[in-house]
């Protein structure tokens, strides 16, 4: 693979079309984007200013999977392909009590008025876990030890709102469980239409996807 | 047409006491000339009479013809503009960042001379041809005999009753001071203006005043009848000479 | 006694290790090292701005420069805590004698915009340079059993501090008594009024026969200087490092609130400051919401510049003076 | 070339355009900090404040966020008026305004932003109008076209309008003329029949009133988060004392340089220089002409 345009941006940046174009100008085939909420959203606006004809686009963009981003951008998101933890598609209900937890998690934000991500997909299934893990094994080990802990966490294998977790050697996941998303078929700015299937559809990990990545072009008007 | 009275005023900085007891009449239409040298009390009188200073006792009061009288004793700097009091203040203090017309129309203001703007700019430009020259040129880059004639122009701008003139000729070269003390006394005859004006020059002062006062250690301590007396009285010579 | 000072400096070194010992919780030498940081801070800045007048917007530049020194040092030669703290001072002094050197002609807010316009320059310049991390930042991991002169500092058993937490908290308290040592040296020196004078007035200074220039130039490499040995041992304290922590305005805010608080007159006014401002923060990110720490500095910092404008030292001035009377 | 040609075009258009919008953000500050020398620097803050009430009535009503921005005008008005009363009983009034000031708007900038903490939480926030996400592509030869997103140019349009009105006003009318004078000086200003302390406190009003819609601005142009206004900082203050102090086109002239140095730098040289590249150009005006590029008396005293 050939690197044609690489570079980083300040967080203060204001506006992301000059590196778009500049970008554009090497003609590439895929732009792979690492970004802050700021940049994500920035260069999410300037892909619907600019535009490009690169086939996809997307990558790590921090901050499109918050829900405040995701309805303040809208149908700008079509055709973006980006990682994210948890989303509302069918196949993910392999996850037991992930929908249960996600339905308390949103009637809790909505009848206290929390300050906080309206929808909670994208962290709340994997904070709830990364405790439910810690509780697991303190109940385990039986006391407050940190390197008994430790040893059995690495050891073992835990069960949690997110399936089967099993912890490979460098304390990485065993079997990778980050999702690559394409955002499809966005219609308008409505928060609600990102809490059914359907606008993020999952293509890897490829046993749980449920569609497939389509150009970026295609999905945009 | 109005005149001015100051009654028994003492004033000061704070603790400090500058004037002692100050009477002061300055005629409608007449020209009086306030003379002491330097840290006598002209400059505070002069503060005291615009409103910058509060007096801690007696009183200014500016008499109309029809018998009104206004009393400026308390009032405030804006009020006591608005009554028809300009200033020269002492040292010019222009607007430096501002232009040449900028500080001349910032002279008009108080509302009854926004009106005349126009008539008034074109008095102050004939009066001093040179301003008229550098009206956009900043204030802060002019000369100093320049500066003062904006100085008077400015004040002029706001259409006064009363004009104060505060040391006009500090900081210019003799043959500038005589003009402008020149320009100060035709100021007073073709507009009728009454003046009031602080000079340590006594012998260009005495030129055009009708009358004068002669401040020491923040006191008077001599009133002239009128201007022979002034001119001619020993007592001015006394103190001009420096005793 | 003429030394007493000097001797409480000692004693407080003494019981800083003694506390090293004997407190068994690592959690209070985590909070504990970031109240003495911001006790450096303060204090360098205040030599400054305190007694000069001149308010350093820039801090967190210096003291990021500390921290990239010692992340440098660390990546080159892989050497020990003293010597990035100390190779962190030079080079922070460095930058603040250059600072002194362009901003020569600069006053007031002038003053302060460059050092912030420094500082961001500084900060982009570091983001670039892939050697220290770039923007992404660096993962530090400690040495494992360090060794200074000899002896074996950190180590469970072994080692002088059982871990690094005791020994970063040992090292920034001695900066920390080192640097309030400094400043109440200053403040009584030739140069401390000399500074003081240029506060009042410059031109006066000047006048007066007040070497300024040279004066502005001490005070800017001594507290640029404090703030890059306040600096270097941050990597190793937060084991990862990135330009926009590193750089973050929250530094440059805290070094000027803390001896505002406490009083800019004197020494004590900053270690007063940092005390209080300090602890406040972290028991307030701690118990209550983080986003609290700021708003901590921003009400104190305006209940304090309205009700006590010479800081708490002032006050307490100030009402002594009143019961004299 | 053609492809040189197209980039560099479109660099110096989106900095023009950049350049208005940065002129948004900082004529407030020209005003409270170049001609009142009250160094407001809780100004970005008050922008971002401005920013989450567009966001406010534009998600709660679906009010256009222009429009949001000239509502909420008026409370930014009333909320200077007040935090200069403040400031002049307390600091300007006793002569510390210098250090102390400094620190009561370090404080508010503090104050400010932690309470759209806690009322907006730290979720960065958009808006939705139509132009947002649009641009007009201007064909002008082979392969070269210039894209004007509507947002900037909405921006660059509302912020020339008010630069201009605020420049008009203050030296056309009287009051404009003694906001100009006032902070030369004050005594002055008292022997022409004005109130100088009123005069400061309707002219930092206005200052802080631009916040309304300059907040509006910025969240058009970009998404935003409470602590946003720290980033700003710099930027803001560096293009008033680029532009000189008491200088308002002069202002408007520095945001354009500084727009178009940062696009041109951010196009062909990557966009994380170009931050350096403005404060550089900054700090060598500030070490060799001090009173900025277009100020007119020396900014050293």
């Amino acid at each position: 693979m050939e690197i044609v345009y690489e570079q980083n941006y300040n967080p203060k940046t204001a506006d992301f079309t000059p590196i778009l174009r500049a970008a554009n100008a090497k003609k590439p085939d895929a732009i792979y984007i690492a970004s802050y909420p700021n940049g994500s959203a920035g260069l999410v606006r300037a892909l619907a200013e600019v535009g490009t004809d690169a086939k996809a686009v997307g990558g790590g963009m921090v901050g499109l999977q918050f829900a405040g981003l995701m309805a303040g951008l809208g149908p700008m998101l079509n055709g973006i392909a980006n990682y994210d933890f948890f989303v509302p598609e069918p196949t993910m209900n392999l996850y037991p009590g992930a929908s249960a937890l996600i339905d308390r998690y949103q009637s809790k934000v909505k009848a206290e008025n929390l300050k906080v991500d309206a929808l909670g997909y994208y962290l709340v299934p994997w904070a709830y876990a990364n405790l439910d893990i810690l509780g697991q094994a303190v109940e385990a080990v039986g006391s407050l030890d940190q390197v008994a802990i430790g040893k059995y966490i690495r050891d073992n294998e835990f069960t949690s709102v997110v399936g089967k977790i099993k912890f490979g050697k460098n304390g990485e996941w065993e079997r990778p469980r980050t999702l690559v998303v394409q955002y499809q078929g966005i219609t308008n700015n409505d928060l609600q239409q990102f809490a059914t299937p359907g606008t993020r559809k999952i293509l890897l990990p490829a046993d749980i996807s449920t569609g497939d990545i389509q150009s970026f072009n295609s999905l945009r008007k | 047409m109005v005149e001015l009275f100051i009654k028994n005023l003492n004033a000061g900085y704070g603790a400090v006491t500058v004037l002692n007891d100050v009477t002061i009449d300055v005629p409608n239409g007449q020209t009086v000339a306030l003379l002491g040298t330097n840290g006598n009390g002209k400059s505070t009188l002069m503060r005291c009479i615009s409103g910058l200073i509060k007096p801690t006792a007696g009183s200014i009061e500016l008499h109309e013809d029809d018998g009104t009288v206004i009393d400026l004793t308390a009032a405030t700097p804006q009020e006591i503009v608005e009554a028809g009091v300009a200033q020269v203040p002492e040292g010019r203090r222009l607007f430096p960042d501002l232009t040449v017309e900028e500080n001349l129309t910032l002279g008009a203001y108080r509302k009854a001379a926004r009106a005349t703007l126009a008539t008034n700019l074109d008095y102050a430009f004939t009066l001093f041809p040179r301003l008229a020259e550098r009206k956009t040129q900043l204030a802060g880059s002019m000369s100093g005999g320049e500066q003062q004639m904006l100085a008077v122009g400015r004040a002029l701008m706001s259409d006064p009753r009363l004009l104060l003139v505060d040391e006009p000729s500090v900081g210019l070269a003799p043959i500038l001071v005589s003009q402008m003390i020149t320009k100060i006394g035709e100021l007073g005859e073709s507009r009728g203006l009454t003046i009031l004006m602080a000079e340590q020059n006594f012998n260009q002062a005495i030129r055009i005043a009708d009358k004068g006062y002669i401040i020491v250690h923040g006191e008077i301590a001599f009133a002239s009848k009128d201007a022979a007396d002034l001119r001619e009285n020993d007592m001015v010579k006394t103190y001009y000479l420096g005793a | 006694m003429k030394y007493t000072f000097e001797i409480i400096c000692m004693l407080l070194i003494v019981g800083l290790f003694v506390l090293t010992q004997v407190v068994g919780n690592q959690f209070y030498f985590f909070i504990g090292f970031v109240i003495l940081q911001y006790m450096v801070m303060a204090t360098a800045w205040n030599i400054l701005g305190g007694y000069g007048g001149y308010v350093n917007f820039g801090s967190a530049g210096f003291l990021a420069t500390g921290a990239y020194t010692a992340v440098a040092l660390i990546n080159f030669l892989d050497v020990g805590l003293v010597e990035q703290m100390v190779a962190g001072g030079i080079f922070a002094g460095l930058l603040g004698l250059a600072t002194g050197y362009l901003t020569l002609r600069l006053r007031g807010v002038y003053f302060a915009i460059a050092t912030l316009a420094l500082a961001i320059i500084l900060e982009t310049v570091v983001a670039h340079w892939d050697y220290v991390g770039g923007a992404a930042g660096t993962s530090i991991l400690p040495k494992r059993k360090p060794e200074l002169l000899g002896e074996l500092i950190v180590d469970r058993k072994a080692g002088i501090f059982a871990n690094y937490k005791e020994y970063l908290f040992f090292l920034m308290g001695t900066v920390a008594i080192i640097s309030v040592w400094v400043a109440r040296y200053i403040e009584n020196s030739k140069l401390g009024r000399g500074l003081n004078a240029i506060k009042d007035s410059e031109e006066a200074a000047e006048c007066m026969g007040v070497p300024t220039l040279r004066l502005k130039l001490i005070a800017t490499t001594i507290s640029g200087a404090m703030m890059g040995v306040a600096g270097a041992p941050l990597a190793s304290y937060l084991t990862f490092i990135d330009p926009l922590s590193a750089f973050n305005l929250e530094y440059a805010i805290n070094a000027i609130a803390m001896p505002m608080i406490g009083g800019t007159v004197s020494w004590a006014g900053p270690v007063i400051g940092a005390l209080l401002l300090g602890t406040a923060q972290q028991v307030s990110s701690l118990w209550i919401q983080s986003e609290l720490n700021l708003l901590i500095v921003g009400v104190v910092l305006v209940v304090f510049v309205i009700i006590a404008p010479e800081g708490i030292i002032g006050w307490f001035r100030k009402s002594r003076q009143g019961s004299r009377r | 070339m053609a492809i040189f040609i197209d980039l560099l075009l479109n660099a110096l258009v989106i900095g023009v355009l950049l350049g208005g919008f940065y002129a948004a953000l900082s004529i407030g500050l020209s005003i409270t900090f170049g001609l009142l020398d009250v160094v407001n620097i809780a100004h970005p803050t008050m922008l971002v404040l401005g920013a989450f009430i567009a966001f406010l009535l534009n998600s709660t009503w679906g009010i256009d966020p222009v429009l949001a921005g000239i509502i909420s005008t008026p409370f930014f008005f009333v909320l200077g008026w007040l935090i200069y009363q403040v400031y002049y009983n307390v600091f300007e009034k006793s002569g510390a305004e210098s250090l102390r000031g400094l620190a009561f708007f370090f404080g508010l900038l503090f104050i400010i932003e932690v309470g759209l903490i806690i009322q907006f939480g730290v979720d960065h926030r958009l808006v939705e109008a139509p132009y947002i996400g649009q641009s007009w592509n201007i064909v002008i030869g082979e392969e070269i076209d210039v894209a004007i997103p509507f947002r900037l140019l909405v921006a660059f349009v509302v912020a020339a309008i008010a630069t201009l009105a605020i420049h008009a006003y203050l030296t056309k009318t009287f009051f404009g003329r003694a906001v100009r004078a006032v902070a030369q000086d004050m005594m002055a200003l008292r022997l022409m029949g004005v109130d100088p302390i009123r005069v400061k406190r309707i002219a930092f009003a206005m200052g802080v009133a631009t916040a309304g819609i300059g907040g509006a601005l910025m969240i058009i142009v970009l998404p935003i988060e409470p602590s946003l206004g720290r980033l700003y900082l710099g930027n803001v203050f560096a293009i008033v004392v680029l532009g000189g102090l008491g200088s308002i086109s002069g202002t408007l002239l520095a945001a354009v340089i500084i727009g178009i140095a940062e696009s041109i730098v951010a196009t062909f040289f990557g966009p994380s220089w170009a931050p350096a590249v403005s404060f550089g150009i900054l700090l060598a005006v500030l070490a060799f002409r001090p009173e900025g590029l277009f100020g007119k008396t020396a900014g050293a005293h």
